[in-house]
């Protein structure tokens, strides 16, 4: 008894600098079983079966290492948590959005970790630490709820358009949700200067409130929440 | 820390505020305008003014003008940092956009003076 | 080897969500009010010039060119309008999740349509 | 060839927690430090741990650090080193409080301090009741864990080579212990020499090596190649655990810490099975006891059938919707995505799934590496380290407890880093010879000179099937036999395959060919070690053997790479501060 199969189309975006003077869109089929769905990051993975040269990263295969966001159909997601059923043929895929691209759907992600690191991701407290510790009230911790699980998949900001402008500038949704994660913990003591840190005019104020960030985010975080208790922080600071 | 010299006031909290009461003044002001030509019953040249001749109004105008000034330039400057690239002719388009609110201002001021 | 890296950002390949899509027209309008304030300034001061500018005005606003220019711009206008009430409201906090972000597009762009028509009504 | 060398007083090989914290370790002192992993240090596989980090806090009840000892000593069926786990539940709690210091997010009980749920194996007073002992980020822990270890690097500035993969170790020039490691930038495709005193291997883990796996698709062992290929032995990596619930289908893990929070599993009658293999601890009984019966209840034919899986149900939805959602959000979410259902209103379909490498290459509880030669000599190799799930230190023996790799990740990530930053100043910068450079690249060479062969995906695709029929939950002489044969077969078939792209620019097809030699290394070296152990202890659970053996093999399994040797080595019953726990009959 055979099983009845259907193909499945994609169209992949591929680019290597070392043959390539430009990229161009490869077209590609799958044979698979009628009645089974798979992930498509399982479908990527059996393409590079066929054709080892096609380049893309992965890593925990279950969406909480943010290895394999891309573009799919037009919009950025995860391969491994996105049903290949979900999605229209010809599925195309193309790397994120904004970043230089290194080959096929691999990114440099250097500027958006740049902009990570630029808000200080990390808790500063210069008080000497208890022998046990820091307390820290469920209603306080509740409020890092929605900021800490992000998985820096760069999705969010490399569907920001203010991010693609001035992606030196505006640090854009995941670094500032990162950045609203350490402002709002009991636990760190330099709100202050972290606040002075984001007046400017592009850093947090580049965000328009396009809500993309919202719309595609694999963790169903919401940056442009965050962004918005920012600015409340700083108006109430005063700056 | 980005520096900025060209946005409204170099801060983005009070650019921001500035654009959002700025918003606000204009919202109002639109409504009022639209609200006085639907209401008032008989609208002809001698109403409409009049209705530029109160003190009030005239202030309550220039007060919008000054919201246009800065509610623009804001979102200008926005635009404008957002597509031009290029820094030299970013500044030249930031400066006629200046010199044309400004203008443009002064001609606000000039028609609520004649009225 | 960095020169040679492509970037890809092909606007027409890129899906933009509704809230998106009303952020981005709110930004062209806001624009294209830029583009006619002087239009603007002077319709105004020719309306306030003299009765005989104000019966032009009056007369070309029921009909042709004037019509249709001034049709648009307060279509622009009522855009930027409603639009930035939700900038407004989302900068309040309302507005701001997933779902509610795309009602609150939704609906603006309802509003807007609502309000052209009836502003077609009492140009026409 | 001249290739371009680096020169650091310490290279880390891996960024996941044990690397991450030893890189912070010596960061902290000043040290000059290269950071090697082949992924962004977040997309670590620590990444995915959910349910918490063991140690005795006390804060939900009265605890004792020794308690938690003999739970492991136990849980390890007996093999875990007495000396290292003794350290690992004494620092623990300090090992935890400094993580906390550092901002992790962990959950928080009413009065402020860090919650703690229980899980499996977990005992209060040597064995008595239940205990809730694993501090917990929501089922989050790994994720929180590895966040804020890359966050607290970041802030000291330590020098990350992200996207580097690590080829092999280079032998020093007097022939006493190594010099550094060849390593290749994924992004050029170059190769390079780090050039170190002190190397610290934390390359994780290989459950890559079974078909179906809770693993990362980085996890291949890395760390177990290197070493058997530099001629270093590999300690009881016959054990293999396999974790009770991972999603059927899918092999995506939930954890343990839905049962420690209430849910049971089910069978197709809707029975709790567990109340008859567990009757104490239940469901909370240690992984292999679960994972056994559950394989049990499938083979008895009281399984469920979800598309032609057989499989058991993990029960939570009697826990209501707030405490899912507050404590499991992350559990649920998995189980809409992989399982298509939502853990609050329906039971999700779980199987044994391999989880947990519990051998690994033999250290002290420095974490320092030792070499067992020929005939059985002990060594302690100067200036190379393995932490984390790549050594065997050995706490888990036998036999893992939930909870208890985050805690020996930092525990003895930050024991090695503490221990170069000691003698970094004492250890030489070894010299090289061309020869031993050629030797570390040749198997690179190899590769890109080989322009036909069978395909790397197919070898793989059958040494994972292999692995998965004959080397699972339970084991008989017979078809482990012919697991090794087909094994020793596709190891020939590895030594001629190929890959068709020879590009260098983040070439994944040329990774991943250098990656299954690792994952073949391991995959042979717990065949052999899995023929060798004739008997039944913790993970290892062998039908023709079905009974402990404490007279023949209270020990460990030693594997040598040459000539596929085995050997053993003692279990250390010489813990410093307390009395030894002798071995009993493991009963939950």
């Amino acid at each position: 008894m055979s099983e009845a199969m259907r193909t499945v189309k994609f169209k992949i975006y591929r680019f290597n600098p070392e043959v390539d003077i430009k990229p161009s869109m490869k077209d590609y089929e799958l044979t698979i079983p009628d009645k089974q769905d798979m992930m498509l990051l399982e479908a990527i993975l059996r393409i590079k079966a066929l054709d080892d040269s096609l380049a893309f990263r992965r890593s925990c295969r279950e969406g909480v290492c943010g290895s394999d966001g891309m573009n799919i159909n037009g919009r950025n997601g995860l391969a491994c948590v996105t049903l290949l059923s979900s999605l229209k043929q010809p599925i195309e895929l193309r790397p994120l959005p904004g970043l230089p691209v290194i080959r096929d759907l691999v990114v440099d992600m250097k500027v958006f970790f740049e902009q990570y690191a630029k808000v200080k991701p990390y808790l500063i407290n210069n008080d000497p630490p208890p022998a046990k510790e820091r307390l820290q009230s469920p209603a306080e911790r509740k409020k890092l709820d929605g900021l800490y699980e992000c998985i820096l998949c760069a999705c969010c900001s490399t569907s920001c358009p203010s991010f693609w402008w001035n992606p030196e500038k505006f640090i854009g949704p995941a670094g500032l949700l990162q950045a609203y994660r350490f402002i709002a913990d009991s636990r760190d003591t330099a709100k202050v200067e972290r606040l002075e840190g984001l007046t400017d005019p592009f850093s947090v104020f580049r965000c328009r409130g396009v809500m993309n960030c919202v719309e595609v985010c694999p963790k169903g975080l919401n940056p442009t929440r965050a962004i918005g208790h920012i600015r409340s922080e700083l108006l109430a600071e005063g700056n | 820390m980005v520096k900025s010299a060209t946005s409204l006031t170099g801060n983005g909290v009070r650019d921001w505020l500035w654009q959002r009461v700025s918003a606000v003044i204009l919202a109002v002001y639109t409504l009022f305008i639209l609200g006085f030509i639907w209401l008032t019953p008989q609208l002809d040249y001698v109403a409409w003014f009049q209705f530029f001749q109160g003190i009030w109004v005239k202030l309550f105008t220039l007060l919008a003008a000054l919201s246009l000034l800065t509610h623009t330039w804001v979102g200008m400057w926005t635009i404008l940092t957002d597509y031009v690239k290029s820094t030299r002719l970013r500044l030249t388009f930031e400066i006629l956009v200046i010199i044309a609110l400004f203008l443009y201002f002064l001609v606000a001021i000039a028609i609520v003076w004649s009225v | 080897m960095d020169k040679k890296r492509p970037v890809f950002l092909n606007l027409t390949k890129i899906r933009m969500p509704m809230a998106a899509i009303v952020s981005i027209l709110h930004r062209a309008s806001g624009f294209v009010l830029f583009l006619t304030i002087p239009y603007l300034l002077y319709l105004w001061l020719m309306s306030l010039s003299s009765a005989e500018g104000y019966d032009a005005l009056q007369t070309a606003l029921h009909g042709g060119v004037t019509q249709i220019l001034v049709y648009l711009v307060l279509l622009a206008l009522v855009y930027h309008w409603v639009a930035g009430i939700r900038h407004l409201l989302m900068d309040m906090g309302i507005g701001e999740e997933k779902v509610s972000g795309r009602r609150g597009a939704i609906l603006v762009l309802a509003v807007v349509v609502i309000l052209a028509l009836l502003l077609g009504v009492w140009l026409w | 060839m001249a290739l371009p060398t680096y020169t650091f007083d310490a290279i880390i090989i891996g960024a996941g927690g044990a690397g991450m914290r030893a890189a912070l370790a010596l960061a902290e002192s000043g040290a000059q430090v290269a950071l090697v992993s082949k992924v962004f240090p977040t997309r670590s596989h620590t990444v995915s741990a959910q349910g918490g980090i063991t140690c005795a806090l006390g804060n939900v009840h009265p605890d004792d650090w020794r308690w938690h000892m003999y739970d492991t000593v136990k849980g390890s069926d007996y093999i875990g080193d007495q000396d290292s786990i003794e350290y690992m539940c004494e620092v623990g709690p300090q090992v935890v409080y400094e993580l906390e210091h550092m901002g992790l997010p962990f959950s928080r009980l009413d009065n402020g301090r860090i919650y703690q749920r229980p899980f499996g194996g977990q005992s209060k007073d040597f064995g008595g009741d239940q205990a809730a002992r694993t501090c917990a980020a929501a089922d989050r822990t790994g994720h929180a864990l590895l966040h804020t270890l890359y966050q607290r690097n970041l802030a000291e500035k330590t020098n990350v080579f992200s996207e580097w993969f690590a080829l092999d170790l280079v032998k020093a020039a007097d022939g006493q212990g190594f010099a550094g490691v060849i390593a290749m930038n994924i992004e050029s495709g170059e190769a390079v020499f780090l050039h170190a005193r002190a190397i610290i291997f934390a390359t994780g883990g290989a459950g890559r090596i079974y078909q179906s796996t809770t693993n990362a698709l980085i996890n291949t062992g890395d760390g177990i190649g290197m070493a058997i290929r530099a001629g270093l032995p590999v300690q009881d990596i016959e054990m293999w655990q396999f974790h009770p619930t991972g999603i059927a289908g899918a092999g995506v893990l939930v954890t343990e810490g839905c049962r420690g929070e209430g849910g049971y599993l089910i069978n197709k009658n809707g029975e709790r099975f567990m109340e008859r293999y567990a009757p104490h601890a239940k469901d909370l009984a240690s992984r292999d006891v679960v994972a056994r019966a559950m394989s049990l209840e499938l083979r008895g034919g009281n399984g469920y059938d979800i598309n032609g899986v057989s499989c058991v149900k993990l029960k939570l939805d009697h826990l209501g919707a707030e405490l899912i959602n507050s404590r499991l959000p992350g559990i649920r979410e998995l189980s809409i995505t992989f399982a298509g259902v939502d853990p609050i209103r329906e039971p999700i379909p779980v199987v044994p799934t391999c989880h947990y490498m519990m051998g690994g290459i033999p250290t002290n509880r420095f974490g320092q590496v030792i070499n067992v030669d020929a005939k059985g000599k002990e060594e302690v190799l100067e200036g190379l380290y393995a932490v984390g799930e790549c050594a065997c230190v050995s706490v888990h023996g036998a036999n893992r407890l939930g909870g208890n790799s985050l805690l020996d990740l930092v525990v003895f990530g930050r024991a090695a880093g503490l221990d170069v930053k000691e003698k970094i100043r004492d250890l030489p910068l070894k010299s090289v010879t061309e020869a031993e450079l050629d030797a570390a690249m040749s198997r690179l060479n190899r590769w890109d000179n080989t322009r036909e062969g069978e395909s790397v995906s197919q070898i793989r695709f059958e040494m994972q099937k292999t692995m998965q029929e004959d080397f699972g939950v339970f084991r008989t002489g017979e078809h482990m036999q012919q697991g090794l044969d087909k094994l020793l077969q596709l190891q020939q078939r590895l030594n001629h395959a190929a890959f068709t792209d020879h590009s260098r620019v983040f070439n994944t097809s040329r990774i991943e060919a250098l990656e299954l030699d690792n994952l073949m290394a391991t995959a042979l070296a717990t065949a052999h070690a899995a023929l060798y152990r004739t008997e039944s202890r913790g993970a290892h659970s062998r039908e023709d053997f079905p009974k402990r053996d404490d007279a023949k093999w209270l020990t460990h399994t030693v594997y040598h790479g040459e000539g596929n040797r085995m050997s053993t080595r003692a279990v250390n019953m010489k813990p410093l501060h307390v009395k030894p726990f002798e071995p009993k009959e493991r009963v939950y």
